[in-house]
C-alpha cells in the first residue's frame, strides 16, 4: 500500500514516534513521560523490524517447514539489543523516579517546580 | 506547554516522514537490506555457525560483540540502581552537595558520622538487608489465591524459561528471553512471598558473581575464541561441537546473569 | 601489516568493562578496595591504549575484525587518528580516580562504592569502544553504555534534586540516542550494511537523496544533544553541577566529547561518500558554535555557584570546538580537535579543584568562599591556572586551541567569527576575575573557610598534576598536533571547501 | 650574524625560576631576598655578557619548541631587544632593593615578590621574543602577572582598579591576537625581520586591519590616548609596582610592541608606501600635548606622574611613527631615558609617602628640607623631562626634533616645545613647593643621630637612578653606553632601506 508514494507501514512508525514524543514533552507526570519514551523506542524497533521483513518471508530459522525468502536476521538481532538497552534505560529512569517520589513526595513536574 | 509541544512534534515529524518516504519499499526482496550482508548470512549462516536460528547466529557469532556490550548495558543498569542512594531519609549532614547548599557543614577532614541509622534502614545493600530483614511477608496484602497460583506455577514458568534457553538455536528464544522469564518468576515470587524471601533464592555470596556473570562469560568465551582461532570472540568455523558449547555457555550466562540483574533491579527499587 | 599491539584493540575496550563486572565481587568484603581496583584496571588499560597509539604512530590506522570476520561481514574495530583520543581519555581517568578515593567519603557510604566505581569503569570502557568501533550499530550500543552510566553517575551524590537533574538528562539523552538508532536504521535500510566504511561506499553509489539527508540530520541533532550545544544544552548545567566533582570532571571533560567524536565519525562516512553539500551545514555549525560560546559565557556570568559556572563554561567550550569544525579550514579543525583534549584537561583541573574546595569548606558559592586561597593555596592556584586556561589566555593549554581556531577563522575568510572567538572568551573572564578576587583578595567570611586545611595528597596530587599539565601543554602546544593533523588532513579534501 | 646561544632563553628563565623559588620558600625573609637578588644579578650578568657581541652586530638566537608548524617559541637577542632587556634587568635590581625597603612589614610579601619576578621574566621574554607569537605569549602573561600586584592592597578601590586594568589590557590582548593571526595568514610567518614581513600583495584593506589591530593591541599598554584609561587608575598599586608598571615593564612593553610592529612586522618601506604611520604620529602628538595638559590639573602626586608617563610614552610612539632613522634613535633611546627618570620620580614619591604620609602636591610644602637627597634626585629627573641639556631627556628631544625635520614634519617640533613647557608647568610647581615654601608644621623630630632622609634602602636606588639620568645625558656618544646599542638597533631597522643616522 503506497498512497502518495508513502509507505504506510513506515508512516505508522513515524506516527507512533510522534505520539511518544508528544507524551514525553507535554505530559507533566514523570511516569507518563517515561511511557512516552518507551513508545518512541518501540516505534523505532518497529521501524527496524518492518524494514527487515520481505514479501511472504519466513523467520530466518533454517529448520524443516520453512523456505526462502527469509526475513533478514540482522534487524532482529538489532532490535533484541535495542530492547535490552531500552529496558535498561527504563530501569534507571524508574529508579530515579522512585527517588524523586521518595524525596519530594510527587512525580508531577508542575508540582516539583513549585517546591523550593 | 501544549501548543509548543505540538509544534515540536510537527517539526520532528515532517523530516522523519520525508526520510522514510524515500526509503526503498520495505517488502521488496531486492532492497539493499536483503541483498547485502543479510543475504550472505542467510546463505552461509548455518554452515559457518552451526546454528539453525540465524538470529541467534547473528547475535552470538557474527555480531557477538554487540551482544557482549548489550549485556554490559544491563549490568550498567544494575550498577546504576545499586549506586543510587536508597531510602528517603536524608544523608547525614555534609554528605549531600546541594546546589544552593550554603548551610555550613562540619569541617572537611572530620570523620563522618557513620551512617548507622541509614544502614539499619537498608541503605547498606544486599548483605545488611539480608541480615536485618524483618519477617514481613509483603508490603501489599496478597490474596491467598494469587499466592497459591504463583507458587504453583513458578516452577513451570521456570521450566519454560529453561526450554526457551536450550531450544534457542533452533526456535525463537534464547538467553535474553529466558532471562526475562526467569526475572519474571523472581519478581512474581518476590511480590507474593515478600522480597526478602525471594532474595534468599540466590545465596548472598554468589550475587556479586552472578550479576556480572554474563559479561564475564562473554570475556571468557572471547578469550577462548582468541586462543582457538586467533580472533577475539572467534568461533572455530568447522568444529560445530565447540561452537555449540561456546554458544550454550553464553546463552546460559545471559539467561542467569540477565535474570539475576533484572530481578535485583526490581528488588533494589523497592523502598 | 599490523604489529603486535593491534591484537590488543578489543582487549582495551573489554578490560574496563570486565573490570566493572568484577568490581562488586572484588570489593565484596572491603568496599573501599573498589577504588584501588578501578584504578588498577584503568592503569592496565592505559598501558594497552598507549600500545595502540604507538602502533598507530608506527604503522598508521589499523582494523580488527571481531570474531575473525571480514570488516563489513562482522563487526570491525578501527583505530585511526581520531581514535587516539582514547589515550588521553584513559590517562585522565587514571588521574581522576585517585582523587575520588577520599572525596567520596562525604558523598556516599562505603557500601555504594563498588557500584560507583563499576559505573566509572563502564563509562571509560564505553567511551573507548565508542571512539574505536567501526560499526554504526556498535556505536549506538556503546553510546548507551556511556549514557546510561552517566545518568546514574549524576545521581549518585545526592537525593531529590540530583535525581531530578539525572532524569532530565536521561530523557533528553534517551531521545537523542533514539534519533541515533533511527538514523542508523535508515542508513542500514538504504545500504544494507552497518559497517561505516561500507556504508560510506554504498552511499556514494546511491548518491544522496532525502533519506540520506534526514539520516544525517538525525545524527547531527543526536550528537549535538550529546555535546550539549546551545539550543539543546538544557540538560547539562544542572547535571554537571550536581554530580560529585570527579564525576563532573568526567562528564564535562569527556562524556560531552562523545558527541564531537560521533560527529567526526559521521563526517567521515558522509564525506567519504561525497553525497553532501556541506556549505549550509557548516554555516549552521559555525553560527551555533558562535552562539554557544557567547550564551555559555553569558549564563556563566550570572552564577554564584562555582560548579554551575564551570558547567556553563563547558557549553562555551563546546562552542569553540563546533565553531572550529564548522569553519572547515585545516587550522580550525586542528584547533577543534586539539581542544577536545585540552578542554577535557582544563575542565578536569577546574572541577577537581572546585571539588576539593567544596569538600574542605562545605561551601560552593563565591560569596561564601572568600579568602579560601589563604588556607588552600595549592588548590586555589590550580583553580586560578584553570580559570586562566579556560579563558584561553597564554601560556596555557586553552590558548593553543584559541590560536588555531582563530587562525582557521581568518584562513577561511570568516573574520567576524574570529573576532567572536577571541572576544567571546574574554566575556567569561569577567566571571573568573570575580572568582579570583573572591579567592585571593577578599577576607574570609566563614570560619570553616578561614580554618580549612589543604586536601589530603590523594586529592591534591591529581589537581596539581592537571594544573601543571595545563601550563606545560600551553608551551608545548604542538604535541597533540602529531595525532590530529594527519586525521584532519585526510578528512579535509571532502570537507565543504 | 646569527649565533645559536642559550642565553636569550636563560635570561627570562632565571627570573621565572626565581619566582618559583620565592613561591616555594618565600616565607623565610632571608631566602626570599637571597633568591631575588641572586636572580637579579645573574640575569643582569647574562644580559651584560651578550652586550659586546651585540655591539658587533651579533644576534643570539635560540629556538625553544615548535608551537605551530614553522612557528615556535623562539628567542632572539637583537640590538633592540638587548637595549630593552638591559634597561629592565638593571632596573629590576634597583626596584628590588627599593621594594624590600618599601614593603617592609607589608603583608603577602611572598605573593608580591613572586609575581614581581614573574613580571620581570615576561618583560625580558618580550624583549627577546623572536616572533609575534612568542611576543604575544609573554605580553599576555605579563598582563596576568601584574594583576595580583595591582590589587595587592585588596581594598575595594584596588579591586576596581584591577578590574579596569584587566578589561583594558585583555581587550587589547584580544586585538593583538587577532592582529597576530591575521599577520600569519597574510605573511605566512611571524618571525620579526628587518624589512618587515608583510607585503603589499596582502591588499591595503587587510593591512589596514592588521595595523589597526596590532596598534590597538599594543597601544593599550603604551597608553596612546583613547586607550590610556587604565593607567592613572592603576596607581592604587604599591609604589614599587607603579614604578615597575610605569617605568619598566608594562608600559614599555606596549611601546616596544608598537615599535616592533612598525619596524619588524610592517617595515619602514611598506609603511611609507601605505601611509598608516601618519595618523599614528598625529595621535601620538595629540597624546603628548593632551596628557601633559591633564597632568597640570592633577593634585595626587602619583596620578600627575601617571599622566606624565602617558605623555612621555607617546614620544616613543611618535619617534617610531616618523619613520626616519634619527627619530627612531630617539624612540629607542627614550625607552631608557624615560625609564630611569620616571622610576626615580616614582621612587621619590614612594619615599615621600612612606616617610611622611603625604600623597598630594598641595601637601608637600618644604619637603626639600625633609628629604634633601631624594628631592635633589627628583629635580634631576624633572629637568630631564623638561629637556634641559646634559640630562637624558635632552638627547631624546634633540634627536626627535631632528627626526621630525628629517621627515619634513616641522610641526612636531612645536609639539615637543609645547610639551617641554607643559612638563615644566607641572613639575616646577612641585619643586617650588618643595624648596621655596615652608612646611605648614615642622617635621616631627627623629631620634638623635639620624638625619632627615628616607631609609637607606629607599634612598640608594633613588640616587643611583638619578645619577644614571645624568650619565645618560652626558655620555651620549661614549661607546658601550646605551646610545651605541640604540644605534646598532636603528641600523638594523633601516639597513635594508639604506641610510643610518
Amino acid at each position: 500500500m503506497q498512497p502518495f508514494g508513502l509507505d504506510l507501514d513506515y508512516v505508522a512508525v513515524v506516527a507512533l514516534f510522534c505520539v511518544g514524543l508528544y507524551m514525553l514533552v507535554a505530559k507533566s507526570n514523570l511516569l507518563k513521560k517515561l511511557l512516552g519514551l518507551n513508545v518512541m523506542e518501540t516505534s523505532v524497533f518497529a521501524f527496524i523490524v518492518t524494514a527487515g521483513m520481505v514479501e511472504g518471508g519466513d523467520p530466518p530459522i533454517m529448520v524443516a517447514g520453512t523456505s526462502a525468502p527469509y526475513a533478514s536476521p540482522i534487524p532482529h538481532a538489532m532490535v533484541l539489543t535495542g530492547i535490552v538497552v531500552a529496558v535498561s534505560v527504563t530501569a534507571v529512569a524508574l529508579a530515579l523516579i522512585v527517588q524523586i517520589h521518595a524525596h519530594f513526595g510527587t512525580i508531577e513536574i508542575d508540582e516539583l517546580k513549585e517546591l523550593p | 506547554m501544549r501548543p509548543w509541544s505540538l509544534l515540536l512534534v510537527l517539526l520532528v515529524a515532517l523530516p522523519l516522514v520525508a526520510g522514510v518516504a524515500t526509503l526503498p519499499p520495505h517488502d521488496a526482496p531486492d532492497a539493499p537490506i536483503h541483498t547485502q550482508v543479510g543475504a550472505l548470512y542467510l546463505e552461509r549462516g548455518v554452515a559457518e555457525t552451526g546454528m539453525k536460528n540465524l538470529v541467534t547466529a547473528v547475535l552470538l557469532n557474527y555480531r557477538g560483540f554487540d551482544t557482549f556490550i548489550e549485556v554490559v548495558v544491563i549490568f550498567t543498569a544494575l550498577a546504576a540502581v545499586l549506586a543510587l542512594p536508597k531510602g528517603s531519609a536524608p544523608l547525614p549532614k555534609g554528605n549531600a552537595p546541594l546546589p544552593k547548599g550554603s548551610a555550613p557543614v562540619p569541617k572537611g577532614n572530620a570523620p563522618l558520622p557513620q551512617p548507622d541509622a541509614a544502614r539499619s534502614q537498608g541503605v547498606g545493600g544486599a548483605r545488611s538487608r539480608e541480615e536485618e530483614a524483618p519477617e514481613v511477608a509483603s508490603d501489599v496484602p496478597v490474596s491467598p489465591v494469587v499466592r497459591f497460583v504463583v507458587r504453583l506455577l513458578a516452577p513451570f514458568i521456570a521450566m519454560f524459561a529453561v526450554a526457551m534457553l536450550f531450544r534457542g538455536h533452533i526456535t525463537p528464544g534464547g538467553g535474553f528471553q529466558a532471562a526475562a522469564v526467569f526475572a519474571a518468576v523472581f519478581i512474581a515470587l518476590g511480590l507474593v512471598l515478600g522480597q526478602d524471601r525471594a532474595a534468599r533464592l540466590v545465596p548472598v555470596d554468589w550475587r556479586p558473581w552472578l550479576q556480572g556473570v554474563a559479561p564475564l562469560a562473554f570475556a571468557l568465551v572471547a578469550w577462548i575464541g582468541w586462543r582457538l582461532t586467533g580472533a577475539f570472540l572467534g568461533y572455530p568455523i568447522d568444529d560445530h561441537t565447540v561452537q555449540e558449547a561456546m554458544g550454550f555457555v553464553l546463552e546460559i550466562a545471559i539467561a542467569v546473569g540477565g535474570g539475576v540483574v533484572l530481578a535485583r533491579i526490581f528488588l533494589e527499587m523497592e523502598t | 601489516m599490523t604489529g603486535p599491539w593491534a591484537e590488543a584493540l578489543p582487549w582495551a575496550i573489554v578490560l574496563p568493562l570486565v573490570g566493572a563486572a568484577l568490581t562488586p565481587a572484588v570489593a565484596v568484603r572491603h568496599p573501599r578496595v573498589s577504588g584501588f581496583w578501578a584504578w588498577g584496571v584503568l592503569l592496565v588499560t592505559a598501558v594497552l591504549t598507549a600500545g595502540l597509539v604507538s602502533e598507530l604512530v608506527a604503522r598508521g590506522p589499523f582494523s580488527y575484525g571481531l570474531g575473525g570476520w571480514a570488516a563489513s561481514y562482522g563487526i570491525e574495530l578501527r583505530f585511526d587518528h581520531f581514535s587516539a583520543w582514547v589515550l588521553p581519555l584513559v590517562v585522565l581517568f587514571v588521574v581522576i580516580v585517585p582523587f575520588s578515593w577520599r572525596y567520596l567519603d562525604h558523598v556516599m557510604p562505603d557500601e555504594r562504592r563498588p557500584p560507583f566505581y563499576a559505573l566509572l569503569l563502564l563509562n571509560a570502557g564505553g567511551m573507548i569502544g565508542f571512539c574505536v568501533t567501526g560499526d554504526l550499530f556498535n556505536l549506538f550500543v556503546f553510546t548507551e553504555v556511556v549514557s546510561l552510566s552517566s545518568y546514574a553517575l549524576v545521581a549518585v551524590g545526592g537525593r531529590g534534586l540530583a535525581a531530578f537533574a539525572a532524569l532530565k538528562y536521561l530523557f533528553i539523552g534517551a531521545v537523542s540516542s533514539l534519533l541515533m538508532l533511527f538514523a542508523t536504521a535508515q542508513l542500514f535500510v538504504l545500504s544494507g550494511s552497518l559497517n561505516m566504511a561500507d556504508v560510506s561506499l554504498r552511499l556514494g553509489e546511491i548518491g544522496g537523496g532525502t533519506a540520506v539527508m534526514v539520516a544525517f540530520a538525525a545524527y547531527a541533532v543526536s550528537f549535538m544533544v550529546k555535546a550539549a550545544m546551545f539550543p539543546v544544552h538544557v540538560w547539562l548545567p544542572d547535571a554537571h553541577a550536581i554530580a560529585p566533582s570527579p564525576v563532573s570532571a568526567v562528564l564535562s571533560g569527556m562524556v560531552v566529547k562523545v558527541g564531537i567524536v560521533g560527529m567526526l565519525r559521521i563526517y567521515q562516512i558522509y564525506f567519504g561518500a561525497e553525497v553532501l553539500e556541506l556549505g549550509a551545514f557548516n554555516l549552521a555549525l559555525v553560527w551555533l558554535g558562535a552562539i554557544s560560546i557567547v550564551m555559555g559565557a553569558f549564563f556563566a556570568i550570572f552564577q554564584d555557584d562555582i560548579k554551575l559556572m564551570l558547567a556553563y563554561s563547558t557549553i562555551s567550550n563546546i562552542g569553540y570546538i563546533v565553531l572550529g569544525l564548522g569553519l572547515a579550514s585545516p587550522y580550525a579543525v586542528i584547533g577543534a580537535a586539539v581542544h577536545v583534549f585540552n578542554h577535557a584537561l582544563i575542565k578536569a583541573t577546574l572541577f577537581l579543584a572546585a571539588g576539593s574546595i567544596i569538600h574542605q569548606t562545605g561551601f560552593r558559592t563565591l560569596s561564601d568562599l572568600r579568602g579560601v586561597a589563604r588556607t588552600m593555596p595549592q588548590t586555589s592556584a590550580a583553580m586560578a591556572i584553570g580559570a586562566v586556561s579556560i579563558v584561553g589566555l597564554p601560556p596555557t593549554a586553552g590558548f593553543v586551541c584559541k590560536w588555531y581556531i582563530a587562525l582557521g577563522a581568518f584562513e577561511a575568510n570568516q573574520a567576524p567569527f574570529g573576532f567572536a572567538l577571541v572576544f567571546g572568551a574574554l566575556f567569561i573572564f569577567i566571571y573568573y576575575i570575580r572568582m579570583l578576587n573572591a579567592f585571593y583578595f577578599q577576607p574570609p567570611v566563614h570560619a570553616s573557610v578561614a580554618q580549612a586545611s589543604e586536601t589530603p595528597w590523594s586529592m591534591r596530587g591529581p589537581v596539581v598534576l592537571l594544573a601543571s599539565l595545563c601550563l606545560i601543554l600551553g608551551v608545548l602546544g604542538g604535541i597533540p598536533l602529531t595525532f590530529v593533523e594527519p586525521a584532519v588532513l585526510d578528512l579535509l579534501p571532502f570537507w565543504g571547501q | 650574524m646569527e649565533v645559536v646561544d642559550v642565553r636569550p632563553i636563560l635570561a627570562p628563565f632565571v627570573s621565572f625560576l626565581c619566582a618559583g623559588l620565592v613561591f616555594g620558600f618565600g616565607r623565610s625573609i632571608f631566602w626570599r631576598r637571597f633568591f631575588t637578588f641572586l636572580a637579579a644579578f645573574i640575569k643582569m650578568a647574562l644580559v651584560l655578557s651578550m652586550l659586546p657581541g651585540t655591539l658587533q652586530g651579533v644576534v643570539y638566537v635560540y629556538q625553544f619548541v615548535e608551537f605551530t608548524p614553522g612557528i615556535g617559541i623562539g628567542f632572539r637577542a637583537d640590538a633592540y631587544g638587548m637595549f630593552f632587556s638591559l634597561v629592565s634587568s638593571t632596573l629590576w635590581v634597583f626596584t628590588t632593593i627599593y621594594a624590600i625597603g618599601y614593603m617592609q612589614g607589608d603583608r603577602d610579601r611572598v605573593r608580591f615578590f613572586g609575581f614581581f619576578a614573574l613580571c620581570v621574566s615576561t618583560t625580558v621574554g618580550v624583549a627577546f621574543a623572536e616572533n609575534l607569537l612568542t611576543f604575544f605569549l609573554f605580553y599576555e602573561t605579563l598582563t596576568i602577572c601584574t594583576y595580583p600586584l595591582v590589587v595587592h592592597a585588596e581594598t575595594p578601590e584596588a579591586l576596581r582598579a584591577g578590574r579596569i586594568y584587566l578589561t583594558y589590557t585583555l581587550i587589547g590582548g584580544g586585538f593583538a591576537l587577532v592582529g597576530a593571526v591575521m599577520t600569519l595568514n597574510a605573511a605566512g610567518t611571524l618571525t620579526f625581520a628587518a624589512p618587515g614581513i608583510l607585503g603589499m600583495e596582502s591588499g591595503v584593506a587587510t593591512l589596514a586591519v592588521i595595523f589597526l589591530c596590532l596598534i590597538i593591541g599594543f597601544g593599550v599598554k603604551a597608553a596612546i590616548m583613547p586607550l590610556h584609561g587604565w593607567l592613572p587608575i592603576a596607581m592604587v598599586a604599591p609604589t614599587p609596582v607603579s614604578a615597575l608598571l610605569h617605568a619598566v615593564a608594562v608600559v614599555k612593553v606596549g611601546a616596544f610592541g608598537v615599535t616592533r610592529v612598525i619596524y619588524n612586522v610592517f617595515g619602514v618601506e611598506l609603511l611609507r608606501e601605505l601611509g598608516f604611520a601618519t595618523p599614528l604620529a598625529l595621535l601620538a602628538g595629540f597624546t603628548i600635548v593632551a596628557a601633559s595638559t591633564i597632568a597640570l590639573t592633577q593634585d595626587h602626586l602619583k596620578r600627575r606622574l601617571a599622566y606624565s608617563t602617558i605623555s612621555q610614552l607617546s614620544y616613543i610612539v611618535l619617534g617610531a611613527a616618523l619613520l626616519t632613522p634619527l627619530a627612531a634613535t630617539a624612540a629607542v633611546l627614550h625607552i631608557a631615558n624615560q625609564a630611569f627618570a620616571k622610576i626615580t620620580m616614582f621612587f621619590v614619591v614612594g619615599a615621600i609617602t612612606r616617610t611622611t604620609g603625604k600623597k598630594y602636591v598641595s601637601e608637600i610644602d618644604g619637603i626639600g628640607a625633609r628629604l634633601p637627597w631624594s628631592m635633589a634626585a627628583f629635580s634631576i629627573a624633572a629637568l630631564s623631562f623638561v629637556g634641559v641639556p646634559l640630562t637624558a631627556g635632552f638627547i631624546t628631544k634633540w634627536y626627535l626634533a631632528l627626526g621630525a625635520l628629517e621627515a619634513d614634519a616641522w610641526w612636531y617640533v612645536l609639539v615637543l616645545i609645547t610639551s617641554s613647557l607643559l612638563n615644566a608647568g607641572y613639575f616646577f610647581p612641585i619643586l617650588h613647593r618643595a624648596y621655596f615654601r615652608q612646611a605648614k608644621e615642622p617635621w616631627p623630630p627623629l631620634e638623635p643621630g639620624r638625619r632627615f632622609e628616607t631609609p637607606k634602602t629607599l634612598l640608594f636606588p633613588i640616587v643611583i637612578c638619578a645619577a644614571y639620568v645624568l650619565l645618560l645625558g652626558v655620555t651620549a656618544e661614549v661607546p658601550g653606553m646605551p646610545f651605541s646599542v640604540a644605534q646598532v638597533a636603528v641600523d638594523g631597522f633601516f639597513a635594508p632601506v639604506g641610510g643610518g643616522p
